[in-house]
């Protein structure tokens, strides 16, 4: 737990400076902040296909997971889930149920995976747009911190940014390596 | 150092501030990023459909599960106090429900919505008179005509009315006035429907091709809305209408030619000791290929016990006049059974909150016994199994 | 005898139908029919606030208790995910929220509402701009400027920002940019508040007597959000902020002068076995007479357990910088403590759905028993106690 | 139980026949439907105060009842109710919680009055245009029928006719008595 916590500051300062500024390209803070609020408001920064049909099984490239994965809180990469599980309610891990829309920004946690016991970023996504409640909750919220870091902060709703707020349930999206 | 901000700047220092993390991405190659999607479509399949009404200011939502091992497939969400179905071949869900814009005062709307049950999206929203029933969903509330052009929706302002909505328009045709009746119990054959009456008969409504206007019937006395009161639930059996009563009796009723004609009543707690009576809210289910009937029941029934849970379920050959077994199951208020050989019986419990598959043994008089649960969260009273 | 109905016939003959059992009444002459009424006010006394956030698309709602004996007196709703505060008399609730017409989808509005207590009945709406920080409720959201005049209300888009609202014209004034700060600490003089920010450091927002501008200072960075982050809960001490990390440590502030400085840093839990934490939400509250914090704790805390509930409530005598007692009381999220000799603690528990009233006993160390309780139901984080 | 379904069926058939043909006053069937319609919109025919502040204790006459109500759903007057107490949320048997509107219309009861061992119709109001859950829900539901008998209906909202519709609980006003 402690590494993880090391690892996760370490992320918060200076490593994330770094690539940050990497991304930015020199270009003058205020246009890195335009691009990196578009990036937020494109979601995750990652490209995202509309749909998918590939059941949740186009992922865990590199990152050593079994075939089947569990659905349970104590799943590595839930570690600062706060949010009911997707998996449980027609989506999957990496999936929102069908009809359902993935959230325009998210909150990161750092997990520890346990299969090559490496560290990943890891984005916490709401799907939204949907009534009703999903699966069983999950609240570990490892490394939450209050609004005031808001990027961590999983007490917030993050379809806050999406037309359709209605709140069904989180993915965990390992969008990146910790170092 | 006092300073003021512009307002855009610091909007964006913030998003900065929230996205910095988000941004920050390994450079790690053998690493790829994952990406987030929606499922596109639910798995195929047979389904279970329950819906759950809120009667709080939200959402209601059609739940749907795997009717294999009811694994939650996905959901479809609409109004306040919905009544739900599902086309015969279960590809397209009906919601009728109320929007109230500020929950607890005000003025609101009420809408007919048409899901696509695979992509669990809504295809389209028609806008119905502001007199939908608050009322505990029945499936009697919402249905469909038989060839599946138009849909029938209760009203109760408290007076009663069906409103004909024209699907593929998306239009309202008429409100069919059906004062002091109610429920929507389709004909077999063109565009029609009959309903249960405060006077123990019932009105049988024919509308015209095109649903702008109706004729109407009144059949003689069905039952004894005092003595002998009946569920709104109701099933086919071979054409013919099922209606049960609080006190268990069958009343089995021919709606061809335009009115409502009584077939046959069958006690089927006669004779069975423990004062039994039916219990619960989707009370009628019948297997074709087997002529049985599943009712929920209780024992030591009395005034004001109907909507309770059941404690057994009865499997009754209604062709035979015969009641062949009692399984203990308790809990249920809702129960839904497949027409083929080999039966499937689902339930559920609003005390537990759950869904349950009943596997049924044709060989051992219809026993049921649990082979699967889901939960269910918050308030359902019907339940269908699609194809 | 088919025939066609008119629809005005129809209409009211459903309504005789419903109502003939209604209008029935009794002939007997010592019999006088009761009337149906709505109660006026509430029964006057000290309150108890709980806000219950809705998170499902229905209405929230601050549930008002007797702090006598937790009787239920009332309540006001609102919107989704509410905030929620009170003037200092208690006479006047404050929520802001968020309607959503169609709950899971298209555009909605965020609104400042404002209750007069004693009738539990809505006096004014506000209309604020469409970036109300939809988050788990803390008392800092939502906050009125010292002479109660204004209203600031924390945004969150994600980018963060506060509503400035003057509650007598009934409008927006400005909306202050605070990048990468949260919470709202109002000023004890003047218009204006501090925030605590990203990287430790604090930043006082002083407004202009028309709340239309402000200036801005930063503190020197007052703690580590990395090593030991605080929650947004605070209260006031002898007119010092007090705030407390999930470790256990209290930071007392002052905040005289337009910007905070720190004063003293006090670890609570220090030399007590068992890894203690702080566990909850509304965690932090101050017996003013007697100096006593009184914080929720739990052993063995963790990464991911600062929301969990209490194993125990700590009497912490912050002038002497000891700890009193450790009252035994299990599952609360939050506490509220009034600031007499004879103080009386709150609390709340959601793993129970229960708020809690507390005797607390100044000749013993300030320990806490139960002595009254009542039911709440759904989700709440805050609660207030008022004259 | 046997006698008061009798005397509740009694009340349905002739007894109420009687009474609402007297209170039709020979006006004909389509006058009376217009004021039943009228009575109804007004709120169990009774004339009804907007506000009260005699904290519930200005009912009970002629029924015989002790000073202190009962709170739980056993207490005589809720045989057919089906909703939650006003008098746990706060307001009282007849009264509806500060900040609440009394529903226009009812559905009616017919319970036996223990203190004095006749038959009452009550009368089963929601108080509407609050959110919110009130105290413990009731469902003795005695006398129910579906909505083809409109007026003993408990499973309907009762706040449909009003325009605010939040329902929050539901009092039982003793409004005459059944022969």
């Amino acid at each position: 737990m402690a590494k993880m916590i090391d690892s996760f500051l370490g992320w918060m300062d200076a490593a994330a400076e770094n690539r940050t500024r990497r991304i930015a390209d020199g270009s003058g803070r205020r246009s890195f902040l335009q691009k990196a609020g578009w990036a937020l408001v494109g979601g995750a920064v990652l490209p995202m296909l509309p749909y998918d049909n590939s059941n949740g099984q186009a992922f865990a490239r590199g990152l050593g997971e079994p075939d089947e994965l569990p659905e349970d809180c104590e799943y590595w990469r839930y570690c600062s889930l706060h949010g009911s599980l997707c998996s449980q309610c027609g989506g999957s891990v990496t999936q929102c149920p069908p009809g359902s829309t993935p959230s325009k920004v998210a909150w990161v946690g750092t997990c520890r995976n346990p299969n090559d016991d490496k560290d990943y970023l890891v984005s916490y996504n709401d799907c939204c747009g949907k009534g009703g409640s999903c699966g069983d909750g999950c609240s570990r919220q490892e490394g939450d911190r209050p609004g005031y870091r808001y990027g961590l902060a999983s007490e917030s709703s993050w379809c806050l940014a999406n037309t359709d707020k209605g709140i069904h349930c989180t993915v965990a999206i390992v969008v990146g390596q910790a170092e | 150092m006092a300073k003021t901000l512009s307002a855009t700047f610091g909007l964006l220092c913030a998003i900065a501030g929230a996205c910095a993390p988000v941004t920050a991405f390994a450079q790690d190659d053998e690493f790829v990023p994952e990406t987030l999607t929606a499922k596109a479509e639910m798995d195929p399949g047979p389904n279970v459909f329950v819906n759950v009404q809120n009667w709080s200011g939200g959402p209601s939502v059609g739940y749907i599960y795997s009717a294999e091992d009811l694994t939650r497939k996905g959901s479809v969400s609409g109004g306040s106090q919905s009544h739900f179905t599902i086309s015969r071949d279960g590809t397209t869900a009906y919601m009728a429900s109320g929007y109230y814009p500020r929950y607890d005062s005000g003025d609101g709307e009420h809408v007919l919505q048409i899901f696509d049950v695979a992509t669990n999206t809504l295809t389209k929203e028609i806008p119905i008179p502001y007199k939908l029933a608050q009322y505990t969903d029945d499936l009697s509330l919402l249905q469909l005509s038989a060839d599946e052009t138009f849909a029938f929706v209760q009203n109760g302002t408290p007076a009663t009315s069906v409103t004909v909505v024209d699907l593929a328009k998306g239009e309202v045709t008429q409100e069919v006035p059906s004062p002091g009746c109610f429920g929507i119990y389709p004909l077999l054959e063109g565009i029609g429907f009959s309903a249960i009456c405060n006077d123990g008969a019932f009105t049988t409504f024919v509308l015209s091709d095109d649903g702008a206007t109706f004729e109407s019937q009144k059949s003689q006395t069905i039952f004894d809305p005092d003595a002998d009161p009946i569920y709104l639930s109701s099933d086919r059996a071979e054409g013919d209408l099922l209606f049960i009563s609080y006190h268990g009796n069958v009343y089995r009723l021919s709606d061809t030619g335009g009115v409502i004609k009584k077939l046959s009543v069958t006690p089927i707690a006669d004779g069975v000791e423990g004062n039994w009576g039916t219990s619960g809210y989707t009370v009628v289910t019948y297997n074709e290929a087997n002529g049985i009937l599943f009712v929920p029941m209780a024992s030591e029934h009395h005034d004001g016990s109907h909507y309770h849970g059941s404690e057994e379920v009865w499997a009754y050959d209604l062709r035979n006049k015969a009641l062949l077994y009692r399984s203990p199951l308790a809990d249920l208020v809702g129960v839904a059974v497949t027409d083929g050989a080999e039966p499937e019986l689902y339930g559920f419990s609003l005390k537990n909150s759950m869904v349950y598959k009943f596997e049924v043994d044709p060989l051992a008089r219809f026993a049921a016994k649990q082979v699967a649960e889901h939960s269910v969260d918050g308030f359902a009273t019907t339940l269908m199994v699609s194809p």
